[in-house]
C-alpha cells in the first residue's frame, strides 16, 4: 500500500485548511521559481519522465502532450486550459482538488502554463460546482495577494495570470475542443481535429487542455523528481491516483493510491468492501460511466491501471469504481447510463444524437422485459454502429457500456425477455 | 522529389493513384479519382462542419473511418471508398437518419430531387429496424419565402452556416442540444435576408422548402430552362421551371463569375410576376379607356399618329429590355431620323466610353481586391449576390471598405465616412485618409451606384469617381440596377445630334414638340409628364406605362424569348425561350419589325438570325456570350461641378423594382413580412405529421 | 434531454442592477479585447439569478446586446446549457440527480420524497417555495444520493434526512449542507484508512 | 398495301395479321358490343391460368378502355356469362361508358391545373381599369 509520504493530496478530504498558508505547510509554493529557473525543457522532461499520463480518462502521455506545444512563438498567445468540467459519472476527485487542495492546481497552472509558453490560464469549473468555484476564486484571490500570480508570478520572471470560468451544465464540455468552443461563448459542440488545439485551439491560439489532477500532480512531481513519481505503479502505468469507490461498498470514498492496485485490494481495504461481501459483488464499472463493466470475475484479479484495464476490455478512465452488488438490476443500470448519454449528446453529429437515444429506448424496454430477443443483437450493432463514426468520444463513450453489459450479461438480458409481456403473449 | 513536382501530394484512392495540392481534402482527392462520396452536411462554398458523418472513408493505419471532407491528404495516404467498413459505416449513418426522419416522401415537396432520399437508395440499407416512436419537430416561422417541416431535419446545418458566412444575417441557430436540437430563428422571427431562398436549396431534405411552390408540382413534372435572369443587372444563370406554360419556380444555376450558385429573392421568387398582370393582347384607348383590339387596328392607329411624324417621336427603352429590343428600336428611331432615344428612363449621366460605365474589375475580380470604396451603391439591395461577393471577400480578412452615402446595414462591416458628393471632393483632394489607403492597396476598387448618377451634378460625381479611380490607381466599376443598360449603352440608346435624354423628352412632350413618345417596356416613368403625347407602350406586363398608354402592343417577358443582354460587368449572356408569349403578345424584335413596315421604313431584317447579324456588326462585343471584354480605360465626361447633397441609393423599395416584381403576390408578401416589426412567429402548423 | 421551450409568459423587459452590470464588465475583463463572447455563460448565469432562479427571455436578448453577439447565438447558448432554466422554479430549486451512481444508492427514494411533497417534476409548490428536477450526475458520487439545492449540495441523504431537508427549507430554517451523515466530505465513514498519522 | 403492312409490323391501330389469323382458327363468337368490338372465346378450352382463353378484336383502335362496361366484366373473368346470356341490367345511375381521354385535349383537368392551349391559360391577362 501507499505510503501517507508518497501521498500528493495530503488533504484531499479537507480536514485542514484549503488557505494559502496551510497549503504552503503542506510545501505548496515551495520553491516555484527555481523550478521554473530550470527551464520549460526540464519542466517538461521531468514530467516525460515521470510516466504521468492524462488523469480526464484517455490516458495521453502529459509530457508529449506539453511538447507539442509550438517552441517559437508566431505572435499568438498561447493559452493553458484546465478541464475542471467534472461530470464523468462516479467520478469526484477534481470537486476534491478545488475545494480542499486549490494551490496544488495553481501552482500546477503556473508550472505547465511556463512549459509551454503560456501567460494565461483558464480553468472551466462545471456550473454545478458553485462552491468549489468560489473556493478556487478564494485561493486564486490569494495568490494573486500574495504574488505567486500576475506579473512576475512568484518572482519566476514570468507573467502568469489565471482566470476561473465556469460551464452551466454540458458533459460534453469535457471534451477539450467543446470546452474551448464553451470557453469562446458557443454551444459545446466538439471541434473537428485536425486542427489540433496545440496548433488552433483556444480564440485559434495554441492551447493545452489538461485535467485539473495532471496539472495538480506536477508540482509534486518537479520537486521530488520524475523518477519518484515512475518509482511508484508500473511500467506505463506510473505513480498515484485518485480513486472514487461509489456504489454497493459499505464506505464509498475518495482515495489517493499507487496505480496497479489490485481492484479488491482497493475496495477492501478502503472502502469497507463490498456490501453484503466480496461474493456478493455482481459487477463493477471501474472507470467512470464510460467504460465497460466487468463481471465479477474479472474483478478478482483485475489491477487498476490503464493497460491491465484495456487488456480486459474495459479503461481506467477517470478511475471511478462503481461498485454494483447482486441485488442490482444490471440492465437498469446500464439504461440510465444510457440516459445519461442521451441527455448529454450535444447533437452534432449523427450517429450520437441519433443513437443514443435509440440505445436507451431498447434498453428501457430490455429492462421492462419488453423487447424481441433478435433486438439485442440488432443493439450490439447500434453500439457498433455509433462507436469510432463520431467527431469525439462520446460516441464511444455511449457505446462502450452497452457493449459490456451485452458481453457480460447477455443470459440475463435474454432471461428477462423471455420472462417479458412480449414473449408470454405469444405463448 | 515531391520537391520537384510542384510539392503534389500522391495519394492512393481505390487503388488509383492521384496527385494533389497539399491541404486538399480527401473527400476533393476521391473526387479527383473519380470516387464519390456521399454527403449531407459538406458544401463547397460554405465552412466545413463535418457533422452529418456520411462521408466517412477508410485511410490505411487509421484507427477508425475518417470525415473525408474535413481531413486533409496527407502524402502516400492510402483511401479506401468501397471497403466493407465504409459500407457498413454508411449503412450505419444513414440508419441513423432515417430512424428519425418521416417518411413521408410522397406529401414531401423535396421528393424527386432529395439528397436524403437519392443516397439512402445509393448508400443505405434495405429495412429499419427501429421499433419505437419517431421524433416529431413543431415547424417553425421563417417567413413567407421558406416553408418549414421541421420533423424532416437532418441536423446538417448548412442553413445554420449559409446565413452566418454567405448570408451576413446571423438569424438562423439550432437550439437544444442532443436529439432535440431544433433548428430555428430567435423567436421564430422572418429572415432579414434578400437571399434567404437560398436555403430551400442547401437543405438537403425536405425541411426546408419554397413556401410559395409548396405543393404546385414535382420536379419531374417540370420542363426546365436554362436562362438568364433580369432582376437586376447581375446577369444570374438561373433555370426556369415550366408546367405547360405556366412558371413554376425559379432556380440559380452555378457560374463561378457570376452568381456562384446563390440567387437573390427577388430573382427566385419572381416567378408568379410571369403569370400575372400579363399583356395578352393590343389595346387601343378609345373615349379615353382602354379597349382590347387586333394588332391591324393597333398598327392602324400608330401609323395614323407617327407617320411622317418621326422627328416629333421620342423613345425610351425600360430597365428589362434585351439587346435585341433595344437594337430594333435603334433602328427605327434611326429609321424615323429620330434622335430622341434614351435606355437611361432613370436618368443617369452616364456618358463616355465602355469603360465608363461597366463594372471593370469583374464580379470575380472582387475576390482579389484588397480595398473598396462605395460612392452612392447599396450593394445589398442593388445586387444582393455581388454584395455576398464582396462579404466573401471582407471575411478572407484584410479589405478595408468605405463608403459614402446613407449608413445601412451591408452584412459586413463597411465605414460610411460621409453622407453626400462633398465628402467625395474631400477623398479627390486627398483630404481623407482613405484615398492614401486606396492609393497604397494593389487592387483597390471604387464602386458607384446609380442613385449617385441620377441626380443633377451625376456628370460631376461620375467624373469624380472616375479622377479618382485614375489617381488611386483604382479600378472603376459601375454597378447598375437595370439588366438592359449595359445592352443599351453598348447600342448606343443614347439622344442623338440634338436629341432630348429622358427629361428632356418629358419636357418637350409637356411643350409638344415631342408629339409621339414609344415607351419600351419603360415603366419607371410619372405617366402625368408627358402631357398630351401619344404613347405607345410596348411590354409585357400592365404597369404605370400600360396605364398611360394609348395604345399597347403585347410583348415577351424575359422567359418568352430568346434574347440577349448584358450584365454590369459587360458580360453579354443569352436567355433562352422557356415558354411562348401569352395570346397575341409578339417577341420585342417583331413587333418594332412590323411596326417599321407600316410605317414604310421597313427594318432590314426578317428573321432573329438576321437581326444578330445586324446587331453584332454594329456591336461585335454582344456576339461573344459569356465573355467580358476588357473595355477601354473611362475617360471623365464633362460636368457642371459637384454638388453637396447626400446621396441617395437607387434601389429602396427591393420587391417592387420593376413591372414583373410589382406584379409578384410572392414579392408583396416579403415586402410586407419585412415592414412587419419583428415579433414572434406563429409556429401553429403542427409538426407536418400530424394528419 | 426533453425539448427545453422558452416560458410562455415572459417579463416585458429585463436589465442588469448597476451592480450586475459592474460584475459583468469585470468578468468580460477577464478574456482578451473582441472575444467577450465568452463571458456569455457567466452573464446568463448572473441574469438567472436576478431573474429568480430562471432565465427570461429579456434576458437573453439584454445579455446578448451586452456582448454584441447576434440573439440566436446566445438562444443557442441558452437552450444548449441545461442549468439554465427556461421556466420559472421554486425559491428553492432541487436539483435531484438520478445517474446509476446515485441510483443505486436509493435515488429514487428521494425522487419519491420529492413527489410527495413537492409534486412532478417542474412544477412549483403554492407557497412557491420549491420545484424538482432529476438531472444528470452532479459529480459527487462518493457521498450519493445527493441534491443540489439551489447552490448548494446535500449528500448521504436518506428519504427521512431529504424530507427533514425540503421541510426545514420550506420552513424557512437554516440547514446545514454537505454530507447528512457523520462524514465531512468524500472520506470514508467510519474511520480513515489513510493519511491517519496527521490526525 | 399499307393497310396491310401496318397490320403486319404494328400493333396499335389493328389487330395484327397473327391475331386475325387466330381468331380465325380458334375463336368462338361470344357477342359483340355497340361499337362492333367483338368478343371471342377459345373454342378448344385453351386455357389461361386455368381459365378458358378470351380476347377483343376491336372495331378501330386498340384501346382498352373502349371495352364495354357490360362486357367488361366477362373480359377480365369477374362474371362466365357474356351480356346477352346473364340479363345484364344497366342501372340508371350508371354512366355510359367513355374511353381514356389521358393525353388528348379532353383530358381530365384538376382544379388549378395549368392548361397548354388556348387563350388566357396559364397566366392571368392585365384588364385596364
Amino acid at each position: 500500500m501507499l505510503r501517507d509520504e508518497d501521498r500528493i493530496f495530503k488533504n484531499i478530504y479537507g480536514f485542514e485548511g484549503a488557505d494559502i498558508a496551510s497549503a504552503k505547510a503542506r510545501g505548496d509554493w515551495d520553491g516555484t521559481a527555481e523550478l521554473i529557473k530550470k527551464g520549460r525543457d526540464w519542466v517538461i522532461d521531468e514530467v516525460k519522465a515521470s510516466g504521468l499520463r492524462g488523469r480526464g480518462g484517455a490516458g495521453f502521455p502529459t509530457g508529449l502532450k506539453w511538447s507539442f506545444m509550438p517552441k517559437e512563438n508566431d505572435g499568438r498567445p498561447h493559452y493553458l486550459v484546465v478541464n475542471a468540467d467534472e461530470s464523468e459519472p462516479g467520478t469526484c476527485k477534481d470537486r476534491d482538488i478545488m475545494r480542499h487542495e486549490p494551490h496544488k492546481l495553481l501552482e500546477g497552472c503556473v508550472l505547465a502554463g511556463f512549459a509551454m509558453g503560456a501567460h494565461a490560464c483558464y480553468v472551466y469549473v462545471r456550473g454545478e460546482f458553485i462552491r468549489e468555484r468560489e473556493a478556487l476564486q478564494r485561493a486564486v484571490d490569494e495568490a494573486y495577494e500574495a504574488g505567486l500570480l500576475g506579473k512576475n508570478a512568484a518572482g519566476s520572471g514570468w507573467d502568469y495570470d489565471i482566470y476561473v470560468h465556469h460551464g452551466a451544465g454540458a458533459y460534453i464540455c469535457g471534451e477539450e475542443t467543446a470546452l474551448i468552443e464553451s470557453l469562446e461563448g458557443k454551444k459545446g459542440q466538439p471541434r473537428l481535429k485536425p486542427p489540433f488545439p496545440a496548433n488552433m485551439g483556444l480564440y485559434g491560439c495554441p492551447t493545452t487542455v489538461n485535467n485539473v489532477e495532471s496539472i495538480a500532480v506536477a508540482p509534486t512531481i518537479c520537486r521530488r523528481g520524475g523518477s519518484w513519481f515512475a518509482g511508484l505503479g508500473r511500467e506505463g502505468n506510473t505513480g498515484t491516483k485518485l480513486f472514487c469507490i461509489s456504489g454497493h461498498v459499505n464506505n464509498p470514498c475518495n482515495v489517493e493510491e499507487e496505480m496497479g492496485i489490485p481492484l479488491k485490494e482497493l475496495l477492501e481495504k478502503h472502502a469497507g468492501g463490498v456490501r453484503g461481501g466480496w461474493d456478493n459483488l455482481l459487477a463493477v464499472i471501474p472507470g467512470g460511466s464510460s467504460v465497460p463493466l466487468l463481471p465479477k470475475d474479472i474483478c478478482d484479479t483485475v489491477l487498476m491501471d490503464f493497460d491491465s484495464l484495456k487488456e480486459v476490455q474495459s479503461g481506467l478512465g477517470t478511475a471511478a469504481v462503481i461498485v454494483m452488488d447482486k441485488s442490482t438490476d444490471i440492465i437498469k443500470a446500464i439504461a440510465r447510463i444510457s440516459h445519461f448519454y442521451k441527455h448529454e449528446s450535444c447533437g452534432q453529429c449523427t450517429p450520437c444524437r441519433e443513437g443514443t437515444g435509440w440505445m436507451w429506448r431498447v434498453l428501457e424496454r430490455m429492462a421492462a422485459g419488453r423487447a424481441q430477443p433478435k433486438e439485442i443483437d440488432m443493439l450490439l450493432q447500434v453500439t457498433k454502429q455509433i462507436e469510432g463514426h463520431t467527431i469525439c468520444a462520446l460516441g464511444d463513450a455511449a457505446a462502450w457500456p452497452v457493449q459490456g453489459l451485452i458481453r457480460h450479461f447477455r443470459p440475463v438480458i435474454e432471461e428477462r425477455l423471455a420472462n417479458g409481456p412480449l414473449q408470454e403473449a405469444a405463448e | 522529389m515531391s520537391e520537384t513536382e510542384n510539392n503534389l501530394v500522391k495519394v492512393t484512392v481505390d487503388g488509383q493513384a492521384v496527385e494533389v495540392a497539399p491541404g486538399t481534402t480527401i473527400m476533393q482527392a476521391c473526387e479527383e479519382a473519380g470516387a464519390e462520396i456521399p454527403r449531407f452536411c459538406y458544401h463547397e462554398r460554405l465552412s466545413v462542419a463535418g457533422n452529418c458523418r456520411m462521408c466517412l472513408v477508410e485511410v490505411e493505419n487509421a484507427p477508425k473511418p475518417v470525415a473525408s471532407c474535413a481531413m486533409p491528404v496527407a502524402p502516400d495516404m492510402v483511401v479506401s471508398t468501397t471497403s466493407e467498413t465504409v459500407k457498413t459505416a454508411r449503412e450505419g449513418v444513414m440508419e441513423f437518419l432515417l430512424i428519425n426522419h418521416p417518411l413521408d416522401c410522397p406529401i414531401c415537396d423535396q421528393g424527386g430531387e432529395c439528397d436524403l432520399q437519392d443516397q439512402a437508395l445509393g448508400f443505405g440499407g434495405d429495412a429499419s429496424r427501429f421499433d419505437d416512436n419517431k421524433r416529431a419537430v413543431e415547424n417553425k416561422n421563417m417567413g413567407p419565402l421558406v416553408k418549414t417541416i421541421m420533423t424532416r431535419c437532418i441536423h446538417c446545418t448548412r442553413c445554420v452556416r449559409f446565413a452566418q458566412e454567405v448570408a451576413g444575417v446571423p438569424e438562423i441557430g439550432a437550439i437544444g442540444r442532443g436529439e432535440d436540437t431544433e433548428i430555428t430563428t430567435y423567436l421564430e422571427a422572418s429572415l432579414d435576408s434578400e437571399m434567404s431562398g437560398n436555403v430551400i436549396d442547401l437543405c438537403p431534405v425536405g425541411a426546408l422548402t419554397s413556401r410559395p411552390y409548396a405543393f404546385t408540382a414535382r420536379p419531374w413534372e417540370l420542363r426546365k430552362t436554362e436562362t438568364i435572369d433580369v432582376m437586376d443587372a447581375l446577369g444570374s444563370n438561373i433555370r426556369v421551371d415550366m408546367r405547360g406554360r405556366e412558371a413554376m419556380r425559379i432556380m440559380p444555376r452555378n457560374h463561378d463569375d457570376v452568381n456562384e450558385e446563390w440567387l437573390s429573392d427577388k430573382s427566385r421568387f419572381v416567378w408568379d410576376g410571369l403569370n400575372t398582370q400579363r399583356l395578352d393582347r393590343p389595346f387601343i384607348r378609345q373615349n379615353g379607356k382602354l379597349t382590347p383590339a387586333s394588332w391591324d387596328a393597333a398598327f392602324d392607329l400608330v401609323e395614323s399618329k407617327l407617320k411622317g411624324k418621326g422627328a416629333a417621336t421620342a423613345a425610351i427603352a425600360g430597365d428589362l429590355v434585351c439587346a435585341e429590343g433595344q437594337f430594333a428600336l435603334k433602328g427605327l428611331m434611326d429609321a424615323l431620323a429620330s434622335p430622341h432615344v434614351d435606355c437611361r428612363q432613370d436618368g443617369a449621366k452616364i456618358s463616355g466610353p465602355r469603360g465608363n460605365y461597366i463594372f471593370n474589375a469583374s464580379i470575380a475580380g472582387i475576390e482579389e481586391a484588397d480595398a473598396l470604396l462605395l460612392i452612392g451603391s447599396n450593394p445589398r439591395l442593388e445586387a444582393p449576390v455581388l454584395n455576398a461577393r464582396i462579404r466573401k471577400r471582407y471575411l478572407m480578412g484584410d479589405f478595408p471598405i468605405v463608403a459614402i452615402g446613407e449608413a445601412v446595414d451591408l452584412t459586413y462591416k463597411a465605414e460610411f465616412i460621409g453622407a453626400g458628393a462633398d465628402t467625395l471632393a474631400d477623398l479627390l483632394a486627398g483630404k481623407q485618409s482613405f484615398a492614401d489607403t486606396l492609393k497604397n492597396a494593389k487592387n483597390p476598387m471604387i464602386i458607384v451606384g446609380q442613385g449617385a448618377l441620377t441626380r443633377e451634378d451625376g456628370a460631376a460625381v461620375l467624373a469624380a469617381a472616375i479622377e479618382l479611380a485614375a489617381k488611386t490607381g483604382a479600378s472603376f466599376n459601375m454597378l447598375h440596377t437595370a439588366a438592359a443598360r449595359v445592352a443599351g449603352l453598348d447600342l448606343g440608346l443614347v439622344p442623338g445630334e440634338g436629341g432630348h435624354d429622358v427629361a428632356g423628352i418629358q419636357d418637350a412632350a409637356q411643350s409638344g414638340t415631342i408629339e409621339n413618345v414609344i415607351f419600351y417596356g419603360a415603366d419607371e416613368i410619372a405617366g402625368a409628364s408627358l402631357g398630351d403625347a401619344f404613347v405607345v407602350y410596348i411590354g409585357s406586363h400592365g404597369d404605370r406605362g400600360a396605364h398611360r398608354a394609348d395604345v399597347i402592343l403585347p410583348a415577351a417577358a424575359y422567359t418568352e424569348k430568346q434574347a440577349t443582354y448584358v450584365n454590369t460587368e459587360g458580360r453579354a449572356q443569352m436567355t433562352e425561350q422557356a415558354a411562348t408569349p401569352p395570346g397575341e403578345a409578339r417577341e420585342d424584335w417583331k413587333i418594332f419589325r412590323a411596326l417599321s413596315a407600316r410605317l414604310d421604313v421597313t427594318l432590314p431584317y426578317d428573321n432573329l438570325a438576321a437581326l444578330r447579324a445586324a446587331m453584332y456588326e454594329a456591336v461585335p462585343h454582344l456576339a461573344q456570350l459569356d465573355d467580358v471584354i476588357a473595355a477601354d480605360a473611362p475617360v471623365a465626361p464633362p460636368h457642371d461641378g459637384l454638388g453637396a447633397e447626400a446621396f441617395t441609393y437607387a434601389v429602396n423599395d427591393f420587391y417592387f423594382t420593376n413591372p414583373i416584381a410589382r406584379a409578384s403576390a410572392i414579392m408583396a408578401d416579403c415586402a410586407k413580412a419585412k415592414n412587419e416589426p419583428k415579433n414572434r412567429g406563429d409556429s401553429s402548423e403542427g409538426t407536418g405529421t400530424d394528419g | 434531454m426533453s425539448v427545453r421551450r422558452l416560458n410562455e409568459e415572459q417579463p416585458a423587459e429585463f436589465a442588469f442592477t448597476p451592480e450586475n452590470i459592474d460584475w459583468a464588465e469585470g468578468q468580460i475583463a477577464k478574456y482578451p479585447e473582441g472575444r467577450q463572447a465568452s463571458a456569455i455563460i457567466p452573464l446568463l448565469w448572473q441574469a438567472q439569478k436576478q431573474a429568480g432562479g430562471w432565465l427570461p427571455e429579456p434576458a437573453i436578448r439584454h445579455v446578448a446586446d451586452m456582448l454584441d453577439m447576434p440573439y440566436i447565438r446566445a438562444l443557442e447558448v441558452a437552450t444548449f446549457y441545461t442549468m439554465f432554466n427556461l421556466s420559472p422554479v421554486g425559491e428553492h430549486f432541487v436539483q435531484l440527480c438520478g445517474t446509476t451512481p446515485c441510483w443505486l444508492r436509493g435515488a429514487d427514494d428521494l425522487k419519491d420524497v420529492c413527489r410527495k411533497l413537492i409534486g412532478e417534476q417542474g412544477e412549483i409548490t403554492e407557497d412557491g417555495k420549491l420545484s424538482w428536477l432529476e438531472v444528470e450526475c452532479l459529480g459527487a458520487c462518493v457521498n450519493a444520493p445527493m441534491v443540489q439545492i439551489n447552490d448548494d449540495f446535500y449528500e448521504d441523504l436518506t428519504a427521512n434526512s431529504f424530507e427533514q431537508i425540503l421541510s426545514d427549507l420550506r420552513a424557512g430554517k437554516e440547514v446545514a449542507t454537505g454530507p447528512q451523515n457523520s462524514r465531512r466530505a468524500s472520506e470514508p465513514e467510519g474511520g480513515l484508512t489513510v493519511l491517519k498519522g496527521d490526525k | 398495301m399499307m393497310r396491310f403492312l401496318k397490320m403486319l409490323f404494328t400493333w396499335w391501330h389493328h389487330q395484327t395479321l397473327s391475331t386475325l389469323l387466330h381468331t380465325r382458327r380458334r375463336g368462338k363468337l361470344m357477342g359483340v358490343d355497340g361499337q362492333g368490338n367483338c368478343y371471342y372465346e377459345d373454342k378448344h378450352g385453351a386455357s389461361i391460368n386455368g381459365k378458358t382463353r378470351r380476347w377483343v378484336l376491336y372495331n378501330g383502335d386498340i384501346e382498352t378502355t373502349r371495352i364495354s362496361p357490360e362486357w367488361h366484366g366477362w373480359m377480365h373473368y369477374t362474371v362466365d356469362e357474356t351480356p346477352d346470356q346473364a340479363a345484364y341490367v344497366k342501372r340508371d345511375w350508371m354512366k355510359p361508358g367513355q374511353i381514356n381521354m389521358t393525353g388528348t385535349k379532353d383530358a381530365h383537368k384538376p382544379a388549378g391545373m395549368a392548361d397548354t392551349t388556348g387563350y388566357a391559360d396559364g397566366y392571368d391577362a392585365w384588364t385596364p381599369k
